[in-house]
């Protein structure tokens, strides 16, 4: 039982220490801790993969969602420690959202499923506010309120669902009295919540856009990624209610549409990637709702693609050092052809053109739609990707304008990240075998 | 093995020009020219090295994601062996044509070789995912080609070929996941697929979503209106690639994919096909008399024969069907060669607007003996594949429905009009303000010379295209047959 | 693939020199001497005529009828094996085409002496092509090469019609012409690819096989299709408008294409395909009363020509009406006749014409011919000798020979036989008139030669030997007849008698014209008439201008296509952006992408004000799905 | 036993609207305590009515979470009250379109 | 047994009322007060004597507390509240509206059959809260160190970030 919980204790032990050095020590000594941790874990992760699953009763099971849902919370918060940007008590908290997430992703149990998606949110508040600027504190305050809400939402559905059932463990949503029906409508607000799904959207797009680069790729990963793995397991669950996939299905054309007609004529690029992430938060909603969860693997897939190109598309935002708006990227492939070149893989990738592993997902997506007969899922997703289209692609020709004076300067480990990133979305986009067949052992 | 060289090569290729461009004196064109050489050579002796099954010229099978059932499934026969010749030769001729243009043309080579690499692939791949991937990634270099080097409102018209091309293609994402995950082994294997029974209203469901992505790169009216713009704003190099290779990856995939999947979707759809045909046929050629602009005309020619062509693959007997298939081939070349001799104008004298242009004849006498070379072809002359592609296509619509075959006729009357407009406005007259002064360089005009001839080449001696054909029509009618009884 | 040679490949020396030309002068980017040019061209023009010779000679010793395969190909169930043909038609045809081809590229050696080399290269190169094509066409023994023939000689005439490119009516003329004969080609093709379904074959004689084996109601569709094209290629009614206009071309254009050879080309392929016609009554009907309608049109309309090319158009219209009446009696062989016999006096007169109009300063309107006797005698003699045989005088010319057969073939054909005769009878009286209209004004005292310098030998050369065929034609004609398998039916006298009469009365009443002044001004005054009763105008206002309205409106005037059908997504979503969108007042957005994202950007206005960036907005958004959700779930449950 | 729970709703629902209708960020944190008031409530009496200890477990957790959020909310308004006017949330929204 | 908490409920629910809508933040706090006292009451009423304790001495005690010390901050001068009670005034209906809403479904929906069993002793909670749902404790403690450190960071006076 000892094992399973050792690559959160190694994530804890990550956080604490990076806690203690970070008023005292050399800058970079926080991070060292957080990502020594962090990448211990990882290990821990990949190498119990073989071993059967050792759960911990009542509250986080180990079973392959779980392990997916750990990695991935380490590797992206690696790759936001590889931003270089986090100061004094960024490390710690990086590690503790990561914590949250790997809790949250091991969750079976509404303590553990509550206080992972906690940990994680006020985690995340904290490194929001982390540059103290007007704007941050904006967003973080923005990001608080409304996640007070959707929680105390969310813990009230849990409260009807216990007294429904008496019992706390995910089955508790399932039945069909009306009392389970408020209690998942509940449940399903608080998730979508931080899914931001629209109408629960409107934090998404300030957070990215005030907080510092390296926190909204958190919280569009980790966080985001941790989400989806509870929810795929509320979906193994909970079906019987019909509210649970006509709602996921309302809120995915929502968000698909919204999304992408936000962000046609963004200037800035940390808002379109915002608005691209609550799209894409209503493209898995969309597959959710089509009743994925019988076969996860697509969509942990999509997920697998998705991480990539949003954490490289900010890193690029980031070493941008000022707001990285249209005008400013004017000819940044001929500047850095690296962060160029990242940059253009990561746009592509959330069009879902080929070559980058966004392709791939976009099949399971129409695949998914076309084969449950979602028509009109299917008719706006098809719009949203057109409009998609044209947003990320207004962007990709400004890369290769020839006028242009970007300077960029990345520290090494960014540039790592950005190679990093890179080299994913080029395997998977080009060699998915490996990849799926794990998710699909795993998620069996 | 050999196969995957054909996209491995221009792919990489395409890489190593990007670092090529900074060795300067054209390193990076004589790399891609030596890299689409060598594609030649290797497809010669693929296509010579015989291969396990008779039915076609090369095959090759290694798995690749076999845990999503994808595997790299390439197979020849005569009609993949003529596009891919197509392809890479067509690449060459692009990169002869733009040896001036010297911005970033380390990216232009690049994106040159990866839309050639992309083609070659939809043109051999039968797992229906990787001809998915293919299939998009065709349109991200072209998009690139026109939306840096193109010229007028270059980035609108780019973005509108992209939304077209790329949404469309989601018809055909759709279709296929689902036909690959449908079947009892979740596998994409073309053939495979073909062998399972389908229900007829599913087929037609599937076929329809093939149908869009093939139909809109087709460009058959209503889903013509990128091509006009794109190739108004497109480089020369650029217009070539789009008219002599992508419009035929359209045609292709009408040609060999539906008849195999979708026997009875394919009868269904078929009158459908034939309709929108003819009305595009009409449409073409009449919206093609009222062009200004040279490349513009040459496009809605393009629209126009491309609608023959889906209205003989969309025929379903042996004439129509071999017709198609010709006027693919007459059709690329006779396109790339106006393209070409338009785009080499628009360099001397900066404008395409017919009504400045004029006076070749005097000015230029090689370029008007080469235009005249150009316009007898997209005039469907005798004696060109053009000619022979229509001719067999009105045999085949005279045994479907014989309005169809006078829809064609009419369609070749009206191509007399635009034709001579054409050749009016730009070769005869006395010259406009800008006058052309010098006359095409030698290797212009070997470049025209080579168009030129291949054109007669195949419009005089047909055996050259059609015994190769052949198989692959005969596999059509067989799976139609199968299913007509 | 390539059949064991016999003795019939010769066939292919025949276009091969003339295709040989064409390839140096057209295509090689050498720089070729003036004189040079002029030599290959010469060779080009004259070789196809010893080599016909040798085929005539081989043709008479008895082996006239051989087929020279050149290669089949196996195309589904069918096969297409390409091959040439020698039979008693096609080495007359063959004959005639290669002989005037010969006089007409040594006149021009003389008559284009004036135009630069590079020019000079061009008309050469096509005139080559042209005598290949035609030649081509003559010798095919299958379908595809008769077809390929046939449309270059269209594509050709083109050229050489708009080979003035500076002259806009030339062009305009050019195209007219070939767009009219491409109308012509369709149908053609559309007969012959009817005929090689049927017999799954190209040969000619498998198709007329096939197409007599096929029902009564297909065959006769075959047939009109056949005629159509023929109508089309010959400038019979309602085709006739662009051979006028065609007369833009130099004079040895419209004396090879446009008179002798090219226009026949519809009566040789009825001739080809006589059996199958044959074989449909009531298609044979239309073609004898059509051509009679169009002899008589063509010559009225000739006396009222004021220019004397125009007038010899007209002239070449109205006699191929005569060849397709006497098809269309069915009598092939004196179609043919008269077709050799026409060939040889209508290129006479136009050379003739060609080299007066010469001596009077390039204007060849009939009045500028005054005076053409005592400047160019010998072309004036020659001219008279031609409108002598056109008019058909009685036994002296070649023209009464072949005229004589087809009128005792129209009267021997029994039922609408009579009257198509005396229609015949007052058509050869008004072409006497016309005919000798211009001989008689040149015979009036005229102005002195413009540039006098005598013609050169080149000119004269032509002008003998064609005056001399015109004279002893008639010699040809029984021979020729007899060799074609027709019959020569027994006549009354009575007819052969006026027959004899109708000329001289013609030349009578011609007589007079030239002599009473007020006669000549109301023949000057009828304007309607001298324009073909204006039948171009109305083929203008019916087809041409509500096609170029059709354009304008798809395409806009000023080419800027809204191209309705392409933007009709694009129109749809902007009309639902007006309807839908439109009533929230959206800030101002760059033009740049206003066309296209046009019918996106207000709704990016919507979606970007709802982002209001108010806390309290986003609770509220919060508590509204909330809610939302909750009720979906409060009513489903 | 149900007029518990509406009550728990009621105070969910009064919390809630405190939250949207109040423009002082102070009332707002005050109505953030009283919407985690329904839930604590729910959970207390569903426990109670079953005679099961996690029903107070739970509360501790909604405690534990209380406190975290006041303490955060308090600190962001002490720093937010330095730069923006705090009495008026509706002005501090400059990240917006 | 619940009926002895309908009282003490009821006025919790009054508190809650005022809290929301008062002008001044001394008085929000005090209501927020007496409604934490009151719902104490209820929850000895259901004999959960730990949760009401706990709601006593850190909600009502530890929690208040430190709201007092912020409120100290605000100045509460005549016109700041009358600009309040204008504030309050216009946008109330609104939120009103969407929470009467919300509220519908749950009323409508919540039903519960089961009757009242024996108080849970206090020994359970902790086997409870140190047996299986020790992982969630130590979770907890998580929580609370994420909020210490966002909490020490914005608090921190240097502008040095």
């Amino acid at each position: 039982m000892t094992l399973a919980v050792l690559p959160l204790g190694l994530i804890g032990l990550a956080a604490v220490v990076a806690m203690l050095l970070a008023p005292r020590g050399p800058a970079a000594a926080p991070r060292l801790a957080a990502a020594a941790g962090l990448v211990a874990a990882a290990l821990v992760v990949l190498v119990r993969l073989p071993a059967p699953p050792a759960p911990i009763p009542p509250l986080l099971a180990d079973d392959g969602l779980a392990r997916f849902g750990t990695l991935v919370a380490c590797l992206s918060a690696l790759a936001v420690l590889g931003f270089g940007t986090a100061r004094r008590e960024g490390p710690a908290l990086i590690a503790i959202v990561a914590l949250g997430a790997a809790a949250l992703a091991g969750a079976v149990h509404v303590t553990s499923l509550l206080l992972g998606l906690e940990i994680a949110s006020l985690a995340l508040v904290g490194l929001v506010v982390l540059p103290l600027t007007p704007k941050s504190l904006e967003a973080g305050y923005k990001y608080l309120l409304p996640g007070a809400a959707g929680s105390a939402a969310l813990l009230m559905g849990a409260g009807l669902a216990y007294a429904g059932t008496g019992r706390l463990d995910l089955a508790a949503f399932h039945g069909s009295g009306s009392m389970a029906a408020l209690a998942t409508a509940l449940l399903l607000a608080g998730l979508a919540f931080k899914l931001s799904l629209v109408p629960f959207h409107l934090w998404a797009p300030d957070l990215y856009e005030g907080a510092p680069p390296a926190t909204a790729a958190l919280a569009g990963s980790a966080a985001k990624a941790a989400v989806v793995i509870a929810i795929l397991r509320l979906d193994a669950i909970v079906p019987a209610q019909p509210l649970w996939h006509q709602g996921l299905a309302l809120l995915a054309i929502a968000s698909v549409l919204l999304g992408n007609l936000a962000a046609l004529r963004q200037p800035s690029l940390v808002r379109v990637i915002g608005y691209s992430s609550v799209a894409h938060s209503g493209y898995i909603a969309a597959m959710l709702s089509c009743g994925i969860g019988a076969a996860p693997a697509a969509l942990l897939f999509y997920i697998a693609a998705y991480l990539p190109a949003l954490i490289a598309a900010l890193l690029v935002a980031a070493s941008l050092g000022e707001a990285a708006t249209i005008t400013s990227l004017r000819g940044l492939a001929w500047r850095s052809p690296l962060a160029g070149a990242t940059l253009a893989l990561a746009l592509a990738s959330l069009a879902g053109l080929p070559v980058a592993a966004g392709f791939l997902a976009k099949i399971f997506l129409v695949g998914t739609l076309v084969g449950a007969e979602a028509w009109p899922l299917l008719a706006a997703v098809v719009i949203a990707s057109g409009l998609g289209l044209f947003v990320y692609f207004r962007y990709f020709i400004v890369l290769f304008a020839r006028d242009g004076c970007v300077v960029l300067h990345s520290p090494p480990p960014a540039r790592a990240v950005m190679a990093v990133c890179t080299a994913a979305l080029l395997v998977f986009g080009l060699y998915p075998g490996p990849l799926f067949g794990w998710l699909v052992l795993a998620t069996r | 093995m050999s196969l995957i060289a054909l996209i491995l090569l221009p792919l990489l290729g395409g890489v190593a020009a990007l670092f090529a461009a900074r060795l300067g004196n054209n390193a990076e064109r004589w790399l891609s020219v030596g890299v689409l050489g060598i594609g030649l050579v290797v497809l010669v002796a693929a296509c010579l090295g015989g291969s396990p099954d008779p039915r076609w010229l090369a095959f090759s099978r290694t798995p690749w994601a076999p845990s999503l059932g994808v595997q790299l499934l390439f197979a020849v026969d005569g009609l993949s062996a003529a596009m891919l010749a197509l392809s890479l030769g067509l690449g060459m001729v692009a990169v002869f044509t733009s040896w001036q243009t010297n911005e970033n043309s380390g990216l232009f080579h690049a994106a040159l070789l990866w839309t050639v690499a992309a083609s070659n692939g939809v043109f051999m791949s039968f797992d229906l995912l990787v001809l998915a991937f293919f299939w998009e990634l065709m349109v991200v270099p072209s998009f690139l080609l026109i939306a840096l080097w193109g010229h007028g409102a270059r980035e609108a018209s780019a973005m509108k070929f992209l939304i077209f091309n790329a949404v469309a293609g989601l018809g055909l994402l759709g279709a296929v996941f689902w036909l690959g995950a449908s079947a009892p082994i979740v596998t994409f294997d073309a053939f495979e697929l073909a062998k399972l029974a389908r229900p007829a209203g599913v087929q037609t469901w599937l076929l329809a979503g093939f149908a869009l992505a093939f139909v809109v790169k087709l460009s058959v009216p209503p889903f013509h209106a990128w091509l006009p713009d794109a190739h108004t704003d497109a480089p020369t190099a650029g217009s070539i690639l789009l008219a002599g290779l992508l419009l035929k990856t359209g045609a292709y995939g009408l040609f060999r994919f539906p008849a195999m999947l979708f026997p009875e979707g394919y009868l269904a759809l078929a009158p459908v096909g034939l309709v929108l045909g003819s009305v595009g046929a009409l449409y073409g050629a009449v919206m093609a008399c009222g062009q200004t602009d040279a490349k513009r005309l040459v496009a809605y020619t393009s629209v126009a024969h491309m609608s023959i062509v889906l209205m003989g693959v969309s025929g379903g007997v042996h004439f129509a069907l071999m017709g198609a298939a010709v006027e693919m081939v007459g059709h690329a070349f006779s396109a790339s060669l106006l393209f070409f001799l338009i785009g080499a104008v628009y360099d001397r004298v900066g404008t395409r607007d017919l009504r400045d242009l004029g006076g070749l004849q005097r000015t230029a006498p090689r370029f008007a003996a080469v235009f005249a070379l150009g316009f007898s072809a997209v005039l469907a002359m005798p004696g060109t594949a053009n000619f022979l592609g229509e001719a067999l296509v009105i045999t085949g619509m005279f045994q479907v429905n014989w309005i169809y075959a006078a829809i064609v006729l009419t369609a070749l009357v009206v191509s007399v009009v635009y034709a001579t407009r054409l050749l009016k406005e730009v070769v005869f007259g006395e010259p406009g303000p800008k006058p052309v002064t010098q006359d095409l360089g030698s290797r212009e005009l070997s470049i025209a010379v080579v168009l030129g001839s291949a054109t007669l080449l195949f419009g005089l001696l047909p055996q050259l295209l059609m015994t190769p054909f052949t198989p692959a029509v005969d596999a059509v009618l067989a799976s139609l047959e199968a299913v007509r009884r | 693939m390539i059949p064991a040679l016999t003795v019939y490949h010769l066939l292919l020396l025949v276009p091969a020199p003339a295709l040989a030309a064409f390839m140096v002068l057209g295509l090689a980017p050498v720089f070729l001497h003036r004189r040079l040019v002029m030599l290959i061209a010469l060779a080009g023009g004259t070789a196809p005529l010893l080599a016909m010779t040798g085929m005539m000679g081989l043709c008479l010793t008895g082996q006239c009828r051989g087929v020279a395969p050149i290669f089949t190909l196996q195309v589904g169930t069918a096969i297409v094996d390409l091959a040439l043909l020698l039979d008693p038609l096609s080495m007359i045809t063959g004959m005639t085409v290669t002989l005037i081809g010969a006089c007409v590229l040594i006149y021009s050696i003389d008559y284009m002496a004036g135009a630069k080399t590079a020019d000079l290269r061009r008309f050469f190169a096509l005139m080559n092509l042209f005598l290949a094509a035609m030649l081509a066409m003559v010798l095919a023994g299958d379908s595809i090469v008769y077809f390929l023939g046939w449309e270059m000689m269209g594509l050709c005439s083109f050229f050489l019609i708009a080979y003035n490119v500076f002259s806009d009516p030339a062009v305009a003329a050019g195209r007219k012409a070939f767009i009219m004969s491409r109308i012509a080609d369709a149908l053609l093709l559309g007969g012959l690819l009817l005929l090689f379904i049927a017999a799954g074959s190209v040969r000619i004689d498998a198709l007329i096989a096939a197409g007599l084996a096929l029902p009564e109601g297909q065959r006769t569709v075959i047939a009109l299709l056949l005629l159509g094209g023929a109508l089309g290629k010959s400038a019979q009614l309602p085709f006739h408008t662009w051979l006028p206009s065609a007369m833009a071309g130099p004079t040895p254009v419209s004396a090879l294409l446009h008179s002798a050879t090219m226009v026949a080309a519809g009566a040789y392929l009825m001739a080809r395909f006589a059996p199958l016609l044959a074989a449909s009554p009531d298609v044979m009907l239309v073609m004898a009363v059509g051509g009679a309608l169009t002899a008589a049109f063509g010559s009225m309309t000739a006396i009222f020509q004021s220019d004397v090319k125009r007038l010899l158009a007209f002239s070449s219209i109205s006699q191929i009406g005569f060849m397709l009446l006497a098809l269309g009696v069915g009598a092939p062989a004196a179609a043919m006749a008269h077709f050799v016999t026409h060939a040889l006096f209508k290129s006479l007169l136009f050379l003739a014409a060609g080299d007066i109009a010469h001596s009077a300063g390039d204007d060849t309107s009939i009045a500028a011919m005054k005076g053409a006797a005592s400047r160019r005698p010998l072309a004036f003699a020659a001219f008279t000798i031609g409108a002598a045989s056109l008019s058909g005088l009685p036994l002296v010319t070649a023209g009464w020979w072949s005229k004589e057969e087809v009128l005792d073939a129209v009267l021997g054909s029994g039922g609408a036989g009579r009257a198509l005769w005396v229609l015949a009878l007052l058509t050869a009286v008004m072409t006497a008139i016309y005919a000798f209209r211009p001989v008689l004004i040149a015979l009036k005292p005229g102005p002195v030669d413009a540039h006098p310098h005598t013609p050169g030998l080149a000119t004269r050369i032509p002008l003998v030997l064609l005056g001399f065929g015109s004279l002893t034609g008639g010699l040809l004609v029984g021979p020729v007849i007899r060799l074609l398998g027709g019959v020569h039916p027994e006549m009354p006298a009575y007819s052969v008698v006026v027959a004899a009469l109708a000329p001289l009365t013609g030349l009578a009443i011609s007589w007079q014209l030239s002599r009473s002044p007020q006669l000549a001004d109301w023949l000057a005054a009828r304007r309607l008439l001298r324009q073909g009763l204006q039948i171009d105008v109305l083929y203008q206002a019916w087809f041409v201008q509500p096609f170029q309205r059709l354009v304008d409106r798809l395409s806009g005037v000023h080419g800027t296509t809204p191209d309705p059908f392409g933007a009709a997504p694009v129109t749809m979503m902007l009309w639902l952006k007006r309807q839908l969108i439109d009533r929230f007042r959206s800030d101002g957005f760059d033009s740049g992408w206003m066309a296209l994202a046009g019918t996106a950007t207000p709704l990016w206005a919507v979606a970007r004000r709802s982002q209001s960036g108010r806390a309290r907005d986003a609770v509220m958004a919060l508590a509204g799905g909330t809610a939302g959700l909750l009720l979906l779930g409060w009513m489903t449950a | 036993m149900t007029a518990l729970f509406w009550l728990a709703a009621a105070l969910f629902g009064i919390g809630l609207f405190g939250m949207m209708a109040r423009r002082s960020l102070l009332f707002q944190l005050l109505s953030m305590e009283v919407m985690l008031a329904g839930p604590a409530l729910a959970f207390v009496a569903a426990g109670a009515a079953r005679g099961d200890a996690q029903g107070q477990g739970m509360f501790v957790l909604i405690l534990v979470l209380a406190a975290a959020e006041v303490g955060i909310g308090l600190s962001l308004y002490l720093r937010l009250s330095r730069i923006a006017d705090v009495s008026d949330v509706d002005t501090i929204s400059d990240l917006k379109g | 047994m619940t009926s002895a908490a309908l009282w003490p409920g009821a006025i919790a629910l009054l508190a809650a009322l005022m809290v929301v809508t008062r002008d001044s933040i001394v008085h929000a706090l005090m209501y927020l007060v007496a409604m934490l006292l009151a719902l104490a009451a209820v929850f000895f009423a259901l004999g959960a004597g730990f949760a009401g304790a706990l709601q006593i001495l850190i909600y009502a005690g530890a929690i208040v507390a430190v709201f007092v010390f912020v409120v100290m901050t605000v100045d509460s001068t005549p016109e700041a509240l009358a600009r309040e009670k204008a504030r309050l005034r216009r946008g109330w209906r609104g939120p009103a509206l969407l929470v009467a809403l919300l509220l519908l479904p749950l009323f409508g929906g919540v039903g519960i059959a089961v009757g009242n069993a024996d108080p849970v002793p206090v020994k359970a909670i902790g086997a409870l809260l140190f047996g299986p749902w020790a992982i969630a404790v130590e979770l907890a403690s998580f929580l609370l160190l994420a909020a210490l450190l966002t909490a020490r960071h914005l608090a921190r006076w240097e502008e040095k970030p």
